[in-house]
């Protein structure tokens, strides 16, 4: 079981600020393909990745990060700080 | 070294004043902040997003990484969260160290790793509707003048 | 544009505070503050001397030539003379502008010039006696960056 | 008739602050030679012209500059502000 987070637009698409998730995902990648079969809302908030970052436990990675030991996923839009 | 991520309003001035009091043997001190701009009074209110717990991490990651980097004597990050108006600042960091090159190069590096590696967004409302704020290339691009292991010293203070 | 040449110190808070709230449409401000350094309590004394006169003509007109070269919705620069003590303010710089590139770019611009071309002098007495302070190379070198006539845009805020 | 003045080290090693001067002197290079023959300290404070710096009429100028209509003459070491 995972949790999966939403921040700013994708947050605001999906219309859930988190997910508890049980995956069989063993990467960010395949629990997107995933996380796009739940509902189109999903898949319109993943349709574009250029515009998606994910943080695994709170820490910036890539799609191809594996997810084993994971407990906390979140995906965002680029960060615009300061 | 100190990181703040809150809600309220902080008082810039009352914060360059106790940062500058407690930075021993400082001989320079940078400050940035940014303020919401008023967009030709176009602009009614900035929402920031962020990501409690990794927004703390975050910062102080980019501050350690500055403070390993050039030799400063201080440094502080606030940024705020929350609705926020015209005018209003958002955030600013400071940079203590007996030299002006390294206060400078730090205040900058912090302000780009702060736009582009930490957890906020922000959301504009003004006359034309309500918008997410895009991340801008030359932001990312910005970035890449840090990426030697260590910056070439400049002038001293 | 605003400059003060003063003996008295400057409460650099009240300062900032008091420039930021004057410099409408600014997303970004940086101020610079240079501080007697204590030299591990071995500093007793800086005394600084300057050309009345002069000081403000060169201020001012580094001041003219900051504005001339980047888009800034406000500047400021106030600089002490006189005896100070470690620990004390000597002078500051403030910039404000729409993006963080030119606000920083402006106030390393100022620094730059008000160390080599403002009629400034500083002497330090200390445990070793009362010295002039020597100009550094780096800082006559310092100015080289900024010899093109216009400096390329960095990342915007 | 011209006011010349010294700052700093050079006001200390000349021991005025400043001086009325009745010249002839057409260029700054021209003065300092006449400064040169007032005193052994003045010798002594333009010993080294690397280490001087002039200003006319409150602008900073070369020693090759000339002095016609000049009321003010400023001599001192390197500028060491901020």
């Amino acid at each position: 079981m995972i949790e999966v987070l939403y921040f700013a637009w994708l947050r605001e698409r999906i219309g859930e600020r988190s997910e508890q998730i049980e995956t069989q995902a063993t990467t960010v990648a395949d629990l997107v393909e995933e996380l796009r079969g739940r509902s189109e809302a999903h898949a319109l908030a993943f349709s574009d990745m250029a515009s998606v970052r994910v943080a695994l436990d709170q820490e910036l990675t890539g799609m191809d990060a594996p997810l084993s030991g994971v407990r906390e996923v979140a995906f965002f839009p680029p960060m615009t700080g300061g | 070294m100190s990181v703040r991520v809150q809600s309220e309003p902080f008082d810039m001035g009352a914060e360059v004043a106790a940062f500058s009091d407690t930075t021993a043997g400082a001989g320079a001190v940078v400050t940035f902040s940014g303020l919401v701009r008023d967009e030709g009074g176009m602009m009614q209110t900035m929402e920031i997003e962020h990501y409690p717990g990794m927004t703390e991490k975050a910062l102080t990651a980019i501050e350690s990484e500055a403070n390993a980097r050039w030799g400063l004597t201080g440094t502080l990050i606030i940024h705020r969260y929350g609705t926020l108006s015209p005018g209003e600042q958002i955030m600013m960091v400071a940079t203590a160290a007996r030299h002006r090159a390294d206060a400078f190069a730090a205040a900058a590096f912090l302000m780009d790793y702060l736009k582009s590696r930490a957890p906020f967004w922000k959301k504009e409302t003004g006359a034309k509707g309500t918008t997410w704020v895009d991340a801008k290339d030359e932001d990312e691009a910005a970035l890449d003048r840090w990426s030697d292991q260590r910056e070439g010293r400049g002038p001293e203070s």
